[in-house]
């Protein structure tokens, strides 16, 4: 019989199995955090943890609370500063980087500053950038864990806090960004890329008991459907054991 | 120099290096006892209008006490940077003390929440923003404290991060490559709050440094709240983990639990259901002006506003939970 | 980009941020067992041709035993970066490894004198220069520890160093000041001593470090060499003082003494005597030879080399030396 | 009865009385160090000793032999490295650096680079700039110490490597380099400055015994006379004591 689990745990779950052993990840609090220590657990024991406040490969003793908490550099291999993190990323040195936001587009540009058309005046507030900019324009994948919705999803961004491909093809090289940009978009319905030419949205893979209209419904753009369409492995029992029992034990991120 | 582009948005502060220089020729390296109450320093050295920054991230090892005592002094029309502060400003807008603000991260508080005080203050327009990222902000403090006027970046571009920031994009004499060059930000007034200090301000932090080296080397003038004064021969001791040496610093005020409810490493964790009880009050601005009155307006200092939030009983509670980590 | 003025010599290392960042793509980020001995460390990273850089300063802190390994293998065309290099700069050039060098300080040691060689080998010509200073130099590194192409300084402006350097002269685009763009510097292989280090890689410098920060994120490969090696428990212990994080390490060589004849703080001071014998010997170019043959060509090894200065009899009176400081 | 004492000790001790206390001085080893030790322990006890390596103001227990030794940090309030201290200079925080070199010329360039026409093949070559065109680019005032003599005062440096007033009047600051430059130049026979417009040398004072005549003829350029010319104090028995028994008892700087 094929385990339960809500749409978070089978966010992490995907995130968690597409890092790579031995590389670098940069990760915030909630369930990147929880992707990226899953993928320790798992399949990459020798993947490298990296906070962009200064920690760098902790023994996390529980999820953080905040990407500059005690936690994020407890029995680290060096407790450094802002600068040190995100030179490492400048340098080349940072494969994987997980953002959020409140608004993509079909570049995977994404919007965490403000909704409205105003400037001075949004109707909704968010805090900005911070690191995201930082991390979107510097390392190698980012990715992206999100519910997929329509006013998620949507043609334009109100605002492009940090970097996509931003109007696609080559676009995101003639302005100066350096190689990378969004890698995989993880959300409760599917799992998408970006097409190699374009740079546009692609489905890769539908989430179990999800069907190609749904996704289209949810979202506010024409993604390109290739011929073939994957299936997401729904999460492991092993899995979701090591997810519930050792990496979020108090349902942080997963209980929500 | 050839500008390809450029943010529509102002520079707070001058980028003037050699205006800078004559500001520091003048700051005093004399070795003298700086030691003075928060009242003392903050009276001293942070004005109406200044462009004030604070050490720290997010909540953690931010110098609540020096802000408390701003907000006490109701210092007005400061501008601030706005690195990843979440506490720290959520703060200063309960105060109504900035008007200006370089922005990377604001009006959260990570995944706490947002303040919904601080954003409805934000979406009012009460704070004229210029924005940046993280990572653009440390580069214009690094400039500022290599006494240079402008830094480099490939953040930022293509962006409305850059748009909206006051940035220009360059090009590289030496490869063409294109870079967003950003003013230098030398602040008129910092707070650090640091692990330990000697008398003369020379201080030591331990764990994550975040951008403080560079914010203090930035600084034009810097307040260092320290949990512990040491003497100046511990400091010698071990002068490799010296973070900032004296002659930055203006005033050094003995803080402990300086950095409540943030959490302060090796010392103690931030007290989440304060926090919590602060993103909670905001959604009521009757009861928020309340709560602001008994916790900062009505104590006459910091030590006062430790003791109404559960005193050395919490505080104690508060270390436990820092050293017992581990699952 | 308007350039309104440019040094006349090359650039011996190509600034393009892109392929290193293409080369740091590559480099392994796992952590694992990278000890070796100076001579494997020295087969699998130093190259015929590749440019080499050394950490310390002075005669101080030096990888001496990498340097005497690169002469024992005879590797050849080395190009150098000379930030006041001292008894490093004359060993490479005593070996003939090197034929270009980015020069702040070359020749010299300091208080004690001009190698005759290092400075016979310069007066004829033996030697492609570009002409910097330290700061300038370390603002090349401090670039491409950053990942961009260039930094800027407003140190070399108006002279000769700028005129035989390879920096250009540009313009602030907020002030319009003058500042001297030097290329970022990604040595192919740079060597650094250090205090304490994992066999992973994690190093511990203790006291000044000089420009060692820099130059390790600088560093396309790095061989540490190390006094002690320590357990990674031992790093994670005190997070704080991690000077370089394994990622930026190739090859981790246990070293006691291995900056001798220089002098490595809290450990031993440098031999005077000997050094002063080098500056002696170099005189006369067939003593030279024979020098050079007993001490370095004919040991099989740096502890040999050790052994032949005086052994462990010779090093305590260093380490007494170093630690007895106080008049 | 006046104490005797050889030219180094004169030179040194107009040094250490010339740094102000409160002070911050960047200094090398040798004659600078002594100096600057001198003058801590008798008019400037606040003076702040700078190594560019990275040592910030340590209690030095002997004459350090290089400017990166263990002693440059001993017991010193920080052990930085070389870009804390060059950009502390950048930043208008120090106050004096000492310079020394082959040649100086009327401007106050000085040349420690090389002696000869052709710089592929010079005729002498000595160890360049190290830090000390930053300290001259950078600091406040910089103070040379250096024997008297035609062939070290020239016309025109073969080689500029660290600027004084480059052609005089505006050209250093033309050149784009802050204000500051040579401020002092103190050698066996007078103690010099430079003319406030056109920022060429002229004489201060004369030492004890000598005449302008000497000065005159030791010197490759014509120097400003002013009408009136000082006489360097020569050293009391008081600094000359702390000199030899306190800063330098193995003679290591005054004994040559």
């Amino acid at each position: 019989m094929a385990p339960e689990y809500n749409t978070m745990e089978l966010m992490i779950c995907v995130a968690a199995r597409n890092l790579e052993d031995g590389k670098t990840v940069a990760v915030g609090t909630g369930a990147p955090c929880a992707a990226a220590m899953l993928s320790q657990k798992t399949c990459s024991p020798n993947l490298v943890i990296l906070f962009e406040a200064g920690g760098v490969a902790p023994m996390l003793p529980s999820m953080p609370i905040s990407v500059g908490d005690s936690r994020t550099f407890y029995k680290a291999i060096m407790a450094a500063g802002m600068s040190e993190m995100m030179t490492t990323c400048a340098r080349g040195m940072v494969d994987y980087a997980f953002l959020g936001g409140a608004q993509i587009d079909k570049y995977g540009n994404i919007n965490s500053t403000m909704v409205g058309s105003d400037y001075s005046h949004p109707k909704v507030r968010f805090p900005g950038s911070g690191g995201a900019n930082d991390f979107a324009s510097l390392c190698w994948r980012t990715m992206i864990m999100t519910v997929h919705s329509k006013d998620r999803f949507v043609e334009k961004c109100d605002y492009i806090t940090s970097p996509g491909f931003l109007t696609g093809g080559n676009a995101r090289e003639e302005a100066g960004l350096p190689e990378g940009g969004p890698y995989m978009i993880i959300t409760d319905l599917a799992v998408m890329k970006f097409h190699p030419e374009s740079k546009a949205m692609m489905v890769v893979s539908l989430n179990p008991g999800v069907e190609i209209e749904q996704v289209k419904e949810n979202t506010g753009f024409e993604l390109i459907i290739p011929d073939v369409i994957g299936r997401t492995e729904a999460p492991t029992a092993e899995e979701l054991r090591i997810l519930r029992d050792e990496v979020d034990p108090l349902k942080v991120v997963i209980g929500r | 120099m050839e500008v390809l582009d450029q943010g529509i948005n102002p520079i707070f502060t001058d980028p003037d290096p050699d205006k800078a220089r004559e500001f520091f020729r003048q700051k005093s390296r004399a070795m003298v006892d700086k030691r003075m109450t928060e009242k003392e320093a903050v009276e001293k050295f942070v004005h109406d209008g200044d462009y004030f920054a604070a050490g720290g991230f997010g909540a953690n090892r931010i110098p609540s006490m020096i802000i408390h005592e701003i907000i006490r002094q109701r210092k007005k029309n400061l501008g601030f940077l706005g690195h990843t502060s979440t506490h720290d400003f959520q703060l200063l807008v309960a105060g109504e003390c900035i008007d200006r603000c370089d922005a990377a991260y604001i009006v959260g508080l990570e995944a706490r929440g947002l303040s919904p005080n601080a954003r409805k203050y934000v979406q009012a327009g009460k704070l004229k923003l210029t924005e940046w990222s993280n990572y653009a902000l440390d580069v214009r403090l690094k400039a500022a404290a290599e006494g240079v006027s402008f830094g480099i970046v490939r953040s930022i571009l293509g962006t409305d991060t850059f748009k909206m920031s006051a940035a220009k994009v360059i090009e590289c004499p030496f490869t063409g490559k294109k870079y967003a060059a950003v003013p230098a930000c030398w602040p008129d007034v910092v707070a650090i709050h640091v692990h330990e200090a000697d008398m003369y301000g020379n201080c030591v932090i331990k764990g994550i440094s975040v951008a403080d080296l560079e914010l203090a080397r930035a600084a034009k003038h810097l307040i260092i709240s320290a949990e512990k004064i040491v003497s100046n021969s511990i400091i010698r001791e071990n002068p490799t983990i010296t973070a900032i040496p004296y002659y930055m610093v203006d005033a050094v005020v003995e803080a402990p639990y300086g950095s409540y409810p943030g959490n302060m490493a090796y010392c103690y964790f931030s007290d989440e259901a304060h926090l919590a009880e602060w993103l909670k009050v905001e959604k009521d601005p009757e009861a928020f002006a309340k709560f602001l009155d008994h916790y900062i307006y009505s104590s006459a200092n910091f030590e006062e506003y430790l003791e109404k939030c559960g005193g050395l009983k919490r505080m104690e509670e508060l270390q436990k939970l820092e050293n017992v980590v581990e699952a």
